[in-house]
């Protein structure tokens, strides 16, 4: 039982690799709490929904409408609401405060077009491979191998590319960057488009399995924020590791006690990082004063 | 001479981030003494560890080890407020006035009183609270013209907002600010940097002000040589958070090792 | 009449809300978002209170705001020891933590089934508080109260200290005060202000249940302290009224409920992206969100 | 040219660190920058590039205005920085600092450009056969400044800004320096602003020497045979 509940947890862990890293995208370089990626997590399932289930169109086809849409979306709030708080000069705060406005608004816009209900892809029931004790469902595996693909290929073209490359110098300094030639703004337009794309299929991958209604973003991004901070804050392989800890963490809570705990567990997990590590598993604490 | 801080054998460092092993050592086995009641000014180069000197002093520099004394009593791991209340005055590098707080208010945040500072203390005990308040008003006022003259516009402008200050005179408020605390010593880190010339006239009365009328002592951190001369009775060079020279200003700075040292020739 | 009294409540309710979380906010600047959660505490507390003892309103309130006080050391402690974003992000999580407590300790709370029958406070141990007009009056004199409180808080000295620390909290400490003693004391205000929100609501709508103190009323909460202003009673009270009455004129526009209510929402979002990008005192505020 | 007039900025709006500073800089010359610490040195380089939160004044390049380009535009007009520290990214390699400025070069062209410069001035870190893998926070303070000179000069910059590039050096890599700057000089195609806190340096490598002081430039001396250092002293001290 107990390598059932690790191999169900080291799934969803990668899941929230996925949306951790889509987050990270934003955070790292903008420093922006960018709570507003919790409705791009829905609407990017809606989008996803909408096209397959309601058009009829194939998976994979869905899976695309969704992270062109959702990308496009999270440029749009840029664009729209970050970008000219940051020409006013306003603080991080203020930028949290209108994030979660943005927030706010979207969900009750997907409430008001597809409806508050719960709503799922079909009830087939797939397949299911076994052996010994241990199970895993076609679905299980699919999002395993997708998940390890696109984090694969997410630090591949970190580490490969040359958008990559200034992906990790603004990260590391935007003063330099800029000082190098190059411009923020346009860094701006990539990691928003990226982000989005990235939450998209963090997104389609969870709900295709599991369904949703219009309010499962906001659990998933904070998930996905505790794995950031718990991984290490600026880093971007903190996702993956931040990300299956809390994974399998709260499948063993689910094994131990029950699911209706493994919330509070999480935050409590993340309370006792802020106190005790406050820079995760992998950063570096930085200079005193 | 009576000395008023006694700082020995102190020793700072930090595990750098990137070599985990190395060790920066920002002070090892500084020593050093400060006279009552004169002015002494503490000079050096970029990252010689003045400020940081500063910040172990205050209170809000931990993880130093060695001493500081201060009028005989330890304050080596005192919370910075603590030391406040024992008698030593900071006044940070920039302006650092309370912008949204009035000019008034923000001298009589200067001064050290607590009682009144409980919640609704000023709804339960109206009076004492009133008469509380006035005292420290009457006092801010007096402080201000003494410095200033007897129609200053800092008093005229008391209700305002201290953010609408030019630089200059928010430099001179936070001068003021501080002789509202009765502190035995001052430690004033550059506060002639970025003020414009017409101000430096009275930030050097203003400590004058400080060191003879109320026989205090004086600490300053100053790149300005030429009021380092016009100021200071005793003076400390630093390089690489030691005391490398000391003595009458005109010496120190005369010295071709200071010279040397501080113009990297 | 009902119906008038019942926004008339409301914006009691939402008054005392505010102005509580105006200490944290808007004179300390902690951007608290765990507010929900001290209402959530105080409102249970109370339905324990008046469910088990027959103690007049006064001393209830009193007892069910102080022990609520005590539940914010979490948060005070928080906001000492972790700045900017990891403080925002421990209220965070304190909030969610206290809801799925609410929710899921179902020997205590009753979890999501709630807590009903809730019986009505009395005051001086012979009147009890039954008729919706009795509930506005009480409820407009704790809003008033609170305001009155509030009002001599940011004139006091106190608050004079807190507005500092607003702007420099080290400039404050080195001036000898205990910056940590103050933010414990603000957010033991603050708690005990939502507590006695919670009371009014505990007695008022006699059933309570987690869905109330959620993530989304904290949000809420900020709403109409930002859409009404910072640092001052005016804003808290425009703030509240504005958030209270806009539904209902949605509803009086003959909007169906359901859609009514995520309108409402968007509404508020809306509001809220405005007057952080054009109005950044809100309608009536003193200062802005540092 | 390279052309300030009236340069008046700083952090905070009422405080200003630079208070009216004129200069300019021709291809081929070297403008050196000296002064206490505190008057204003660093300042005046984060000027130029419009990187300071507060700035006033003009400045031109080759006579056309460029006061409100941004930073990256002004490097694009060919500027080039090495700031302070020599400023590098710490979790990045060598190897991609180097891809990462040469922009759309090839693997084959960069490697090129980088060993030219490497022979033309003797950056030896990039000396064929050393590992260029290591990660920027793994550098010694020589190698980071190798790496930022480095990655100024590949983008073929007509004006250079250096900022106190010998500090916190050892001798050696501090005359390694001193030998880049000589042959740039000689070779005559760059305008270089030196912020030099080592007088005798400044005065070794400068065609002019400005005094900043207090935010603005108190002394010009031309640097020629009877340029006598100790001059220097007296006008700084007193």
């Amino acid at each position: 039982m107990f390598l059932q509940f690790i191999i169900n947890g080291l799934i969803t862990g990668m899941l929230y690799t996925l949306a951790s890293l889509g987050y990270a995208l934003v955070y790292n370089t903008t420093r922006i709490f960018h709570l507003a990626l919790a409705v791009l997590y829905v609407v990017a399932a809606y989008i996803f929904w909408h096209v397959t289930v309601v058009c009829g169109f194939p998976m994979f086809a869905g899976i695309f409408a969704s992270v062109c849409f959702t990308a496009l979306l999270s440029l749009a709030i840029d664009r729209l609401v970050y970008f000219p708080l940051f020409k006013l000069k306003a603080s991080l705060s203020v930028v949290l405060v209108s994030s979660i406005g943005v927030f706010t608004v979207l969900t009750n816009l997907v409430a008001l077009t597809w409806g508050n209900e719960f709503k799922a892809f079909g009830s087939d029931i797939s397949r299911i491979y076994s052996s010994g004790n241990l199970i895993v469902t076609g679905k299980q595996l699919f999002q395993f191998i997708a998940s390890l693909v696109l984090i694969i290929t997410f630090f591949l073209f970190l580490n490969r590319s040359k958008t990559g490359l200034r992906i990790k110098a603004v990260r590391d300094d935007s003063e330099l960057y800029q000082v190098l030639g190059f411009s923020l703004t346009k860094m701006r337009v990539t990691v928003f488009l990226l982000s989005g794309a990235m939450i998209s299929l963090a997104s389609c991958l969870t709900a295709w399995d599991i369904g949703m209604d219009p309010y499962v973003g906001m659990p998933i991004l904070l998930n996905a924020i505790v794995a950031l901070i718990i991984g290490g804050a600026g880093r971007f392989e903190s996702c993956v590791i931040g990300g299956i800890t809390l994974g399998i963490l709260q499948a063993l809570v689910v094994w131990q006690w029950s699911a209706q705990w493994q919330e509070a567990i999480t935050f409590v997990v993340l309370i006792i990082f802020l106190f005790l590590r406050p820079q995760g598993f992998i950063g570096e604490k930085s200079r005193v004063v | 001479m009576e000395t008023i801080l006694n700082i020995s054998n102190l020793n700072l460092s930090f595990i750098s981030d990137r070599q985990k092993e190395e060790s920066l050592f920002l002070f090892r086995d500084l020593s050093l003494e400060i006279e009552r009641e004169k002015i002494t000014a503490l000079v050096g180069g970029n990252g010689a560890g003045k400020t940081t000197l500063f910040n172990v002093i205050s209170g809000l520099q931990r993880g130093a080890s060695g001493k500081v004394n201060f009028q005989g009593s330890e304050i080596t791991r005192l919370s910075p407020y603590k030391i406040a209340r024992l008698g030593i005055g900071r006044l940070f590098q920039g302006a650092r006035v309370f912008e949204e707080l009035s000019i008034l208010d923000n001298m009589v945040i200067g001064a050290i009183h607590h009682a009144n500072e409980i919640p609704f203390y000023n709804l339960l005990f109206y009076r004492k609270s009133m008469a509380f308040e006035k005292g420290l008003e009457e006092k801010a006022e007096a402080i201000l013209s003494e410095l200033f003259g007897s129609n200053n516009i800092f008093w005229e402008d008391r209700i305002k907002p201290a953010g609408n200050l030019s630089f200059g005179h928010q430099r001179l408020l936070a001068m003021a600010r501080l002789l509202m605390g009765n502190y035995s010593l001052y430690l004033l880190d550059e506060p002639t940097a970025g003020v414009h010339v017409q101000f430096i006239e009275q930030i050097a009365s203003a400590i004058r002000h400080m060191n003879s009328h109320s026989h205090k002592t004086v600490l300053l951190i100053e790149h300005n040589m030429h009021f380092v001369r016009q100021m200071a009775e005793y003076c400390l060079y630093m390089e690489n958070g030691k005391i490398i020279a000391k003595g009458h200003p005109n010496d120190v700075l005369a010295s071709d090792q200071v010279q040397q040292s501080y113009m990297g020739i | 009449m009902d119906f008038l009294y019942h926004i008339i409540i409301m914006i009691g309710i939402y008054t005392i809300l505010a102005l509580a979380a105006n200490i944290p906010v808007g004179l300390a600047n902690l951007l608290s978002l765990a507010q929900a959660a001290f209402y959530g505490i105080g409102a249970y507390l109370s339905a324990f209170v008046l469910l088990n003892f027959n103690i007049p309103l006064l001393p209830g309130l009193f007892v069910v705001a102080i022990t609520t006080g005590f539940f914010s050391l979490l948060i005070s402690l928080a906001s000492i020891r972790l700045k900017g974003d990891y403080f925002i992000l421990a209220a965070l999580g304190f909030q969610l933590i206290v809801f799925s407590v609410l929710y899921n300790w179902t020997d205590v709370t009753k979890g999501p089934y709630g807590i009903s029958g809730i019986p009505p406070p009395r005051l001086f141990a012979f009147i009890e508080l039954t008729a919706n007009f009795q509930f506005a009056i009480l409820s407009v004199s704790l809003a008033a109260l609170t305001s009155f409180l509030f009002y001599y808080l940011v004139k006091s000295p106190f608050g004079r200290v807190l507005k500092s620390i607003r702007s420099d909290e080290l400039s404050v400490s080195i001036s000898g005060r205990n910056v940590y003693q103050f933010k414990i004391i603000a957010f033991f205000l603050s708690a005990g202000f939502s507590a006695s929100a919670g009371f009014l609501f505990a007695g008022y709508v006699k059933y309570i249940d987690p869905t109330s103190f959620t993530l989304d009323e904290s949000i809420f909460i900020l709403s109409a302290l930002f859409i009404g202003g910072l640092g001052n009673v005016k804003g808290c009270i425009v703030g509240a009224a504005v958030i209270v009455i806009l539904p209902e004129l949605l509803r009086f526009a003959g909007l169906p409920d359901n859609i009514a209510a995520n309108l409402r929402q968007i509404i508020y979002g809306l509001a809220l992206i405005l007057v952080m990008l054009y109005f950044p005192k809100g309608l009536a505020g003193d200062t802005m969100l540092k | 040219m390279l052309k300030l007039e009236n340069i008046q900025g700083g952090y905070t709006p009422g405080s200003l660190v630079l208070q009216g500073v004129d200069l300019q800089v021709q291809q081929g010359e070297v403008i050196g920058i000296i002064g206490l610490n505190g008057c204003g040195k660093s300042t005046l380089g984060k000027a130029v590039l419009n990187m300071l939160p507060f700035r006033t004044g003009k400045i031109s390049l080759k006579g056309r205005d460029v006061s409100h380009l941004p930073v990256h535009h002004l490097h694009n007009f060919g500027i080039g920085m090495v700031m302070q520290g020599g400023m590098i990214f710490p979790h990045m390699s060598v190897w991609e600092h180097l891809q990462l400025v040469g922009k759309s070069k090839s693997e084959k062209d960069l490697k090129k450009r980088v060993s030219e410069i490497e022979e033309q001035y003797g950056l030896v870190i990039f000396a064929p056969g050393t590992a260029l893998n290591r990660k920027g926070s793994f550098l010694s303070g020589g190698e980071k400044q190798q790496l930022a000179l480095m990655m100024a000069l590949l983008d073929n910059p007509e004006w250079l800004i250096l900022d106190e590039v010998s500090a916190g050096l050892s001798p050696g890599n501090v005359s390694m320096v001193a030998e880049l700057i000589k042959v740039l000089k000689t070779e005559g195609k760059l305008g270089i602003i030196l912020m030099e806190q080592n007088i005798k340096l400044a005065v070794q490598l400068s065609d002019h020497l400005l005094l900043l002081e207090r935010g603005v430039i108190d002394k010009h001396f031309v640097v020629d045979k009877d340029f006598d250092i100790n001059n220097l002293n007296e006008n700084i001290f007193n």
